[in-house]
């Protein structure tokens, strides 16, 4: 707990990072990885000031099934986007969804709607934290409360779980 | 190709000096901006199309597109983009101290009995 | 090499997208539309830098690929914060 | 050799200046003794070197000085010279003596003497001059002195106009004489006076000649106001009278003959000369008196008798023989002598009467008698009375007319004619002088009651007027050696037999001189008949309003034409730019040598073929483009559009293998449009009329002639191989440069000096918008987000979070390759910078600016200094600045990363860019709104436009 | 090595960062820094002056890289000459700006001291697209001091300004493209050598690229039609700024001698290219400059009108292109320059004794001091008008003998003399209306002490020491002539003994 | 003509990619309304990116027989930043239509 306010304020970023400069140097050495960590630490000390309001990862295994999951749905969801696009456009039910969040944290509400966006026919609008809700545009959502309830189990409940939150 | 380059210069150059003869501000920038690209595709070009690969003199490359009118157009680049922001300040000051967005001067003064 | 082959006709289809994003680009109708095609435009084009790159078989383009995406993305929020609010900054 | 005192004697006079400011604290008296020692000794120094001179040498001292352009600091001393110097510093003791008395308490006699003193030695110069450059360097100090002069009583709108007449006119002559003068030089292949004067022969047969002689001519005429150019002296007698009789009789109105005189052995003997020269000084002479005689000031009346006896002399040098030119110097001296007296006694009545019309002013013999016995016998000089100097040099002057040898037939009395003339007019007018001021009745309503003048005031006067009766009585005793000295300096030493007498018998001169004086009196008798004629029919060019009036309406003319020429339009102005740049170009193509002639357009490469994307591409940036031009008043699509063009070219560059251009036209791009956007808010979305019709079309016009203009030279470039240097760079890049990124070695190594200049360029433009945007407050044109929750939406504020490290971790990355690989400093810097600014974009600007805490101006100053810190670095080393070194760190653990001196560099490019780009784009985003209550969040509140674009 | 060169370039440079980390010190320590600078900046002009005066051209390897592959700077007597020129200007309109323009908006000092640079490297450098590069470093700065202080006047001339300087600097870099595109080099020397040998059939092109590059320095030089934007612009500026703009136009006077002089000869890319029309653009910018003279409401604007004929005069001698006129606009720039400077510094002085009135042709309120001041003009107007004895008169004196020949002479001694007269009338109609018309009390602020600043007093004394030293200066003028013109020893100077480099075939 | 599995990879990648790419694009242009429009670009076109940073990340890694990855920071950059631009400009476009059914618009 001391490091994140002293000389590891992010340790998921310094991470992150260091991956990101192997890479992207694409160089995989002891020279590339120590490097990339120097940047790692160094970075987001730099930043520190602009890190508000930024949940702890509880669960990291749980996150990844998550992104396995999400990377799935983004294929899937294309496959049906394309159809829907290709397909004749007047059969199309565009629709609102008005997605009731239990997310109390604004990043992790921000997180569940860029999932939104990506996957299936829908994109994320507006996030109301004050009123706990997010606006979600659907493609063709001839059910919404379907829709809705489909987010919240495939994404908000991991999520939830995930930062705890 | 080459026709189809010059024409791209040329057009970018018409439409620039048609967009800095206009009377306002904006279409002074917008004209400046074109004419930009237009002078740094020309010094581009400078060194000849048809290079195989970038100036990077990393072993065994031939073929290397010439450098040098890549640097200078690099500065031409961040030199016209530290004017342009200049002129954009300077147009806002303009607006700022008459309310008007015209590139032209103020009239002249009437002519006054200045006593002999 | 049937990559070769199939290269031409990536290009081919994301010349096409672009062409479509122009398409969208001058019709319109509302201004967030046009702002729209631009951005889908620009990753289209980092799709054929991409393209380009494989082609010629270098990677001396792959920072410019990085900068496209990240100032595409830079240029369509600047554009969208203006029509949502007239000032970019504050 | 002469003694090295000669220029002494120029050099007086403006040495006493100085003394005069000193002496000013001991009172008007020591500034009149300074003043006046001045010019005695000027004449102390004459007498020591007089005897040489007298016998006819020609003293000339020589001191090179800017000799490649023919001015020397020779000085020469001949009999000419004597005799002037004789007047210049006689007569100017006098008048100091004079000024003494004349000026008031309150009339600053310092100021007054020392610009004298400086005109004399103006004076002084011209006479003693031997190199004409430097004679004409003094020629023109004698003109501005005399503007000074002239506008002494700067409170009255007369004398300063009157002071410009005099200036524009002698001025402009003094330049025509310059441009004779140097033509002369040219032609003599010399500016020394003794040589010039011994060429006579060469100079007249040369080609240039006549333009020459004009030029000269012009120069004496306007000095010595001849006709058409005499109308600046009357004006000038606004002056003082001191002033008046010293420039405007004796001196400097005497630097025109005096230049006849001077060049008389060079230029003279030609027909031309005698057209000019005799033909103006005939007619000069002739108005000069007809018009003096119709003055009712009498300064004005001496004035224009002083026009007319300068006439005479004119005339005399014109004739051509060697007898004339011995008149016209005797001449010069008599009438220095008697109309400096006459306007002496001039002053005293204008100061003792306050007033100088003769209407009002009568009987003065009887109020002042011995200044009245003083007026009249000068006077009597100017008329030609006999026994006074005036009628001897007037005697000659008949008898030259007569004797002029060039005419025939009828023409024998065309001379001898408007002599006569001549001599009826000015005993007229000098028999009004004597009449009309000292008798006639008594005084009309004079501001003073008139009485005699102080009694050394008289002195001056009395010494002048008791030459003209020595001379008059005794002529060869008292000048005949003077005169045969100066005109002996004019002739060279060729001079005809001079016998100065009163007496010559009884001849047609004398016959002359009878019908003149009798044909005087009665012109003068019978006056009233000419003045009413006159008065209905004479225009009058030559008054203070027309000058003013011809001023002013050139300058009314020059603003109308530079209001024609410079529309103050930017259009104009580019406009005119760009068409001398297409024209230019055109012209440069088309006027190539003949060996060039026929050149085509298109070399000789074979043209590449056109692949497919590229032609997309084209189609791509013309819709770009053309958008943009046309959208240009719907400003949001215009940008829009002029990003795809802007994405075309930065496309270009990696098409033809420029990753670097690319990366900094994308980031630049982006800024820029950041920039505009930051911009857009608050320019009026309606403006000012758009261009005229006629201008739109002129627009269009030069936009096809630019376009292709840069296509053309584009095409012929593209086609035409050609041999460059830069194989050294690339095969210098990594061995020398450390670097394999070839553009990014020549941009920190081979050209870092061009980098360092580039970033101060930015620097200043960021610096620049600091200070301009300072304190602005502008009115914003485009409404606000309905809601300020809506501004900052929350995943964009949330996703920018991880976006900032990411992207700085980015930056850091092409920061450190860049020498190898595409990208560096620049680059880095515009990724970081925008990184930043899209916290601003996403939390705002108090949120972010709470957490950059940065100062960007220390930023750029420290990008600066570490930039050049680099370059000095290596001179500390004994390299010259910027030499770069650079190292290879050993592998693990920190991977193949090159220290290059460069880098160092390169990273004070980067810390320049993100303090400008951060500086520019905040202040533009700070700016403060005007009308903040109708601003804060309501969008009602918002002024509207005047006419909305749907976009 | 002597690293004299680049001094006159890094000492204000550096000071210009230094200033800009002092930024929000006090006046006290800015004008502190600034005024050492620019007197450090005098002392080694001077030192470079004197190192270059005996006829040595010392070349300084920018990066150690050699010519023409890296950047030289470049020292002739013709650059040490302008070099020291512009500090002798720069140091009294700083000290005039001390008095405190300079406070009246943001980061004066720093803003001059990188014009200084950009300016000293535009006399310097030896490489054409550095050169751009200077340009554009003393533009930049030259927008920023034109538009300090603020105000409509100067924010409009400004955008005038500052819209003809880009395109001016976009037509720039079109001619450097097309001359690198042709002759692969940067370098003037190398350009110089290689110029003779173009082909036939590329010689058009590059006679295209030299034009555009000549025409931008000609709109530097403000030479007719590009003549308009100069009088509203420095009339525009404060006084001190105005002072230093006294010399942007010499430069591109200069540059475009320099390159007439080293490039272009012998060479058919160069025959005839500025020859026939640039005599009549500079005649015609005479009598424009006249004109506007006549024309003008302010003293500033006057004095800026005379920055016009100067430009137009100078440039007349350049088109002339023999040696002797190259002298004799050598002895002309230094003198035209320093007393326009001083012009409108008077102005300024002027200006701000009259209150509300400024420098305003109208009759006014007395202006105290009047009698210094009075002197400080004369000199000034003696000077300009080109009237005796002062330096202006020897430099008329020997442009109308070195310059002008054949057909042009009577054009040029015509318009010579006569807009020399029109000034002096228009000079003595000034004085008339300032110093002499009847008085009126003024209104508004009024500078308490209007005097003679030891600043302007510089400045006026500057035409009297070019006239007490003309032997001198003339002499090094024609000596700095001879050397530009024998162009030899400064393309060996640069090049070595010849041009002999690999150069690559392309494409 | 041998082809490698790596060649098929990476040609199907290419192909998918830029059907997907054609597809969001596809999208854009024949949608009826902005929002509905807005689907299209934000998923299928980052996605065809992604397979082409895909395809090019196993063609590079093949062809010059290192292992690259580099590539994948674009698609990670894409996948980040969509989302956003579409929630953006969805803002906007509904801040637009307000301001025009309001009876106010501008530029
Ligand atoms: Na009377
Ligand atoms: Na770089």
């Amino acid at each position: 707990m001391k490091l994140r306010t002293g000389l590891l304020p992010q340790p998921v970023m310094t991470l992150l990072i260091t991956f990101l400069w192997v890479v992207i140097v694409s160089r995989f050495t002891l020279g590339s990885l120590v490097m990339g960590a120097l940047v790692g630490l160094a970075v987001p000390l730099l930043v520190r000031a602009f890190w508000v309001d930024r949940p702890v990862m509880r669960r990291p295994l749980l996150a990844l099934g998550l992104l396995a999951r999400v990377l799935g749905d983004i294929v899937v969801a294309n496959i049906e986007v394309a159809r829907l696009v290709l397909g004749p456009t007047a059969r199309l039910r565009p629709t609102w969804l008005d997605l009731p969040l239990e997310l109390e944290s604004p990043y992790v509400a921000t997180i569940l709607c860029s999932i939104v966006s990506l996957t299936p026919g829908t994109v994320s609008v507006d996030i109301d934290m004050a009123g706990r809700r997010a606006r979600i545009h659907a493609l063709n959502a001839p059910d919404p409360e379907a829709a809705i309830a489909t987010i919240k189990r495939r994404y908000e409940a991991p999520l939830k779980e995930i930062f705890r939150c | 190709m080459e026709l189809l380059l010059a024409l791209g210069v040329g057009l970018l150059t018409g439409c620039g000096v048609w967009l800095v003869l206009a009377s306002r501000t904006f279409a002074v920038i917008l004209g400046l901006t074109l004419i930009g690209y237009a002078v740094n595709l020309l010094i581009f070009f400078g060194g000849r199309i048809g290079a195989k690969a970038p100036p990077l003199a990393l072993p065994g490359a031939t073929g290397l597109a010439d450098p040098l009118p890549q640097a200078l157009v690099l500065t031409a680049i961040v030199i016209g983009f530290g004017m342009v922001a200049y002129f954009v300040a300077l147009a806002l000051r303009g607006v700022g101290d008459s309310g008007s967005d015209a590139v032209d001067l103020p009239a002249a003064a009437p002519d006054r009995e200045e006593g002999p | 090499m049937l990559t070769g082959f199939v290269l031409p006709l990536a290009l081919g289809l994301v010349g096409l997208a672009m062409g479509l994003n122009l398409f969208r680009l001058l019709k319109g109708p509302a201004l967030e539309d046009r702002i729209l095609a631009l951005d889908t435009l620009t990753i289209n084009a980092i799709a054929l830098v991409m393209l380009a790159g494989i082609a010629l078989g270098t990677k001396a383009y792959f920072e410019a690929a990085l900068i496209l995406a990240m100032m595409g993305f830079v240029g369509t929020v600047a554009l969208a914060k203006y029509r949502l609010g007239g000032d970019i900054i504050e | 050799m002469p003694p090295s005192f000669l220029p002494l004697i120029v050099l007086l006079p403006f040495l006493a200046m100085p003394l005069l400011l000193l002496a000013d604290r001991l009172g008007r008296r020591t500034v009149a003794l300074v003043a006046g020692a001045a010019m005695l000794g000027g004449l102390g120094l004459l007498a020591a070197l007089a005897a040489p001179v007298l016998a006819g040498e020609a003293l000339v001292l020589w001191r090179p000085w800017l000799s490649d352009w023919g001015l020397d600091l020779s000085f020469r001393l001949d009999g000419l010279g004597l005799l002037f110097t004789l007047l210049i510093d006689g007569i100017g003791a006098l008048i100091v003596l004079y000024a003494y008395y004349y000026m008031g308490e309150d009339d600053r006699l310092t100021r007054f003497l020392m610009t004298l003193l400086a005109f004399a030695g103006g004076m002084l110069g011209v006479v003693l001059a031997e190199n004409l450059l430097l004679m004409l360097l003094f020629w023109e100090v004698t003109s501005l002195t005399s503007f000074l002069l002239i506008a002494y009583k700067w409170q009255y709108h007369d004398s300063r106009i009157a002071a410009r007449m005099a200036l524009a006119v002698t001025g402009g002559g003094g330049l025509a004489l310059l441009a004779g003068l140097l033509m002369l030089g040219h032609i003599a292949g010399s500016f020394e006076l003794s040589v010039i004067l011994d060429r006579g022969d060469l100079i007249r047969q040369h080609r240039l000649y006549e333009p020459m002689l004009v030029l000269v001519l012009l120069g004496a005429f306007t000095k010595s106001a001849q006709v058409p150019f005499h109308f600046w002296l009357p004006n000038a007698m606004a002056a003082p009278t001191p002033v008046s009789a010293y420039l405007h009789s004796a001196t400097m109105v005497k630097a025109g003959v005096f230049l006849l005189a001077r060049l008389y052995p060079a230029l003279a003997n030609t027909e031309l000369w005698f057209l000019l020269v005799t033909g103006t000084g005939a007619v000069t002479l002739l108005l000069g008196a007809y018009l003096a005689l119709l003055k009712h000031d009498f300064k004005g009346l001496l004035a224009y008798s002083t026009i007319s006896h300068l006439g005479l002399i004119t005339m005399l040098f014109g004739l051509d023989t060697p007898m004339s030119a011995v008149a016209a110097v005797f001449h010069i001296i008599n009438h220095a002598v008697f109309k400096a007296s006459l306007f002496m006694v001039a002053g005293v009545i204008d100061k003792q009467c306050g007033s100088r019309d003769m209407r009002r002013i009568n009987g003065l013999a009887r109020y002042m008698p011995v200044t009245a016995v003083l007026g009249i016998v000068a006077a009597g000089a100017m008329a030609g009375v006999p026994f006074l100097n005036g009628f001897l040099s007037k005697e000659m002057f008949f008898q030259e007319t007569i004797a002029y040898p060039g005419f025939t037939g009828y023409g024998t009395f065309l001379l001898p004619a408007i002599a006569t003339l001549a001599g009826i007019l000015s005993v007229a007018y000098s028999a009004r002088f004597v009449h009309d001021v000292f008798f006639n009745g008594e005084p009309v309503d004079l501001p003073k009651t008139p009485g005699p003048p102080p009694r050394f005031m008289r002195l001056p006067m009395e010494v002048l007027v008791a030459i003209v009766v020595i001379v008059g009585v005794a002529p060869q005793v008292s000048v005949g050696w003077l005169l045969k000295a100066a005109a002996g300096a004019v002739l060279l030493g060729d001079l005809p037999p001079i016998k100065l007498a009163v007496w010559h018998g009884f001849n047609l001169p004398l016959v002359m001189s009878i019908v003149a004086l009798g044909g005087g009196l009665f012109y003068y008798w019978s006056r009233d008949r000419v003045f009413t004629l006159h008065e209905r029919y004479a225009l009058d060019f030559s008054s203070p309003v027309a000058f003013e009036r011809a001023y002013n309406g050139a300058a009314a003319s020059a603003r109308r034409a530079l209001a024609v020429l410079d529309r103050r339009q930017l259009a104009q102005y580019l406009g005119l730019f760009l068409g001398l740049g297409v024209a230019g170009g055109a012209y440069a193509w088309g006027s190539a040598p003949a060996s060039s002639a026929g050149a085509p357009l298109a070399g000789p490469l074979p043209l590449t073929p056109v692949d497919p994307v590229s032609a997309f591409a084209f189609v791509l940036l013309a819709i770009g483009v053309g958008g943009a031009t046309w959208f240009v008043r719907q400003r949001l699509l215009a940008i829009i559009f002029m990003s795809v063009a802007g994405l075309v070219v930065s496309m270009a560059f990696i098409r033809f293998a420029a990753p670097d251009l690319a990366l900094t036209q994308l980031s630049v791009e982006l800024a820029t449009i950041m920039l505009m956007l930051l911009a857009l808010r608050f320019l009026p979305q309606t403006g000012p009329a758009e261009r005229s019709r006629n201008g739109r079309f002129a627009g269009a016009l030069l936009a096809a002639g630019a376009g292709l203009g840069a296509a053309a030279v584009t095409f012929a470039m593209l086609t035409r191989p050609f041999a460059t240097i830069s194989g050294y760079h690339i095969a210098n890049a990594k061995p020398l440069g450390g670097g394999t990124n070839v553009v990014n070695v020549i941009l920190v190594d081979f050209r870092g000096f061009d980098t360092l200049g580039e970033i101060a360029v930015l620097a200043m433009a960021a610096l620049g918008v600091h200070a301009m945007l300072h304190g602005v407050r502008l009115r914003a044109f485009v409404a606000n987000a309905e809601a300020d929750a809506d501004r900052y939406p929350i995943m964009l504020r949330m996703l920018m979070q991880p976006m900032l490290p990411l992207a700085l971790a980015v930056a850091t990355y092409i920061f450190l390759r860049g020498h190898n690989l595409p990208g560096g400093g620049f680059i880095a810097g515009l990724i970081a910078a925008i990184a930043y600014v899209l916290q601003y974009m996403a939390g705002g600007f108090a949120f972010a600016s709470a957490r950059v805490r940065l100062d960007f101006v220390a930023l750029i100053g420290a990008g600066i200094v570490i930039a050049a810190l680099t370059g000095v670095a290596s001179m500390l080393f004994g390299f010259p600045f910027l030499k770069s070194a650079y190292t290879y760190l050993p592998a693990p653990p920190l991977d193949d990363i090159g220290l290059a001196s460069s880098l160092v560099f390169d990273s004070g490019i980067f810390l320049v860019v993100v303090g400008t780009i951060l500086l520019v784009l905040t202040e533009l985003g700070r700016i403060e709104v005007k009308d903040a209550t109708a601003d804060g969040g309501s969008s009602e509140g918002l002024p509207r436009p005047a006419t909305a674009v749907q976009g | 090595m002597t690293h004299l060169p680049i001094l006159p370039f890094l000492i204000p440079f550096a000071a210009a960062g230094i200033l800009l980390l002092l930024t929000g010190k006090g006046p006290a320590v800015t004008r502190g820094v600034s005024l050492l600078a620019a007197g450090l900046g005098l002392a080694a002009s001077l030192a470079l002056h004197l190192a270059v005066s005996s006829g040595e051209v010392l070349v300084y390897r920018l990066g150690n890289w050699p010519a023409p592959f890296g950047i030289v700077f470049v020292a002739d007597r013709l650059a040490g000459l302008m070099v020291l020129l512009l500090f002798a200007l720069a140091l009294p309109a700083l000290l005039a700006a001390s008095r405190g323009t300079d406070i009246r908006g943001r980061h004066f000092h720093a803003l001059f001291q990188f014009q200084l640079a950009g300016i000293a490297g535009a006399f310097l450098t030896g490489d054409l697209f550095n050169l751009f590069v200077c340009f554009e470093i003393l533009l930049i700065a030259s927008y920023a001091l034109l538009v300090h202080a603020g105000g409509l006047e100067r924010t409009r001339a400004g955008l005038a300004y500052v819209a003809l300087n880009l395109v001016g600097s976009s037509l720039f870099l079109v001619g450097l493209g097309l001359l690198y595109g042709t002759m692969g080099t940067l370098n003037l020397a190398d350009l110089a050598f290689e110029l003779p040998h173009v082909a036939p059939d590329d010689v058009p092109l590059v006679r295209v690229a030299l034009m555009l590059v000549s025409l931008v320095f000609l709109l530097k030089a403000a030479v007719l039609p590009m003549a308009f934007w100069l009088p509203h612009t420095y009339a525009a500026a404060t006084a001190p700024v105005a002072a230093l703009f006294a010399i942007m136009t010499k430069v591109g006077v200069i540059a475009l001698l320099r390159l007439a002089a080293v490039a272009l000869p012998e060479s058919p890319a160069g025959a005839l290219l500025l020859q026939p029309w640039l005599p009549v653009l500079a005649l015609l910018t005479i009598a424009l400059g006249t004109a506007a003279a006549l024309a003008a409401r302010r003293l500033a604007v006057v004095a800026a009108s005379l920055v016009l004929v100067s430009s137009g005069t100078l440039l007349f001698a350049v088109a002339d292109g023999r040696e002797a006129a190259t002298a004799a606009i050598l002895y002309y720039l230094p003198h035209t320059t320093l007393v326009t400077a001083g012009l409108f510094l008077l102005a300024g002085a002027i200006g701000a004794a009259r209150g509300e009135l400024g420098d305003r042709l109208a009759r006014g309120p007395a202006i105290p001091g009047a009698r210094r001041l009075g002197l400080a003009f004369a000199v000034l107007a003696l000077a300009v008008s080109g009237m005796p004895p002062l330096s202006g008169f020897l430099g008329k004196l020997m442009l109308m003998q070195g310059a002008g020949s054949g057909p042009w002479q009577v054009a040029w001694w015509a318009v010579l003399l006569v807009s020399g007269l029109a000034t002096a009338l228009v000079l003595a109609r000034t004085a008339s209306l300032l110093f002499w018309e009847p008085r009126e009390p003024a209104r508004g602020p009024v500078a308490a002490g209007a005097t003679v600043s030891p600043a302007l007093l510089l400045l006026v004394l500057a035409s009297p020491a070019l006239t007490l030293a003309a032997p001198a200066v003339a002499g090094y003028a024609g000596a700095a002539a001879g050397q530009l013109h024998a162009r030899i020893p400064y393309m060996v100077a640069v090049m070595g003994s010849g041009p002999d480099i690999a150069r690559e075939r392309r494409p | 003509m041998p082809v490698s599995p790596a060649d098929l990879l990476v040609s199907l990648l290419l192909l998918v990619g830029s059907g997907f790419a054609l597809v969001g694009s596809i999208g854009l242009a024949r949608l009826p309304d902005f929002m509905t429009r807005l689907h299209g670009p934000t998923k299928a076109t980052t996605l065809g990116v992604g397979a082409i940073v895909i395809a090019d990340m196993v063609h590079t890694s093949v062809t010059t027989g290192r292992l690259s990855l580099q590539e994948l920071a674009i698609s990670l950059f894409l996948f980040i930043t969509a989302p956003v631009s579409a929630h953006v400009l969805a803002k906007a476009a509904l801040a637009s239509q307000a301001r025009r059914a309001a009876g106010r618009s501008s530029d």
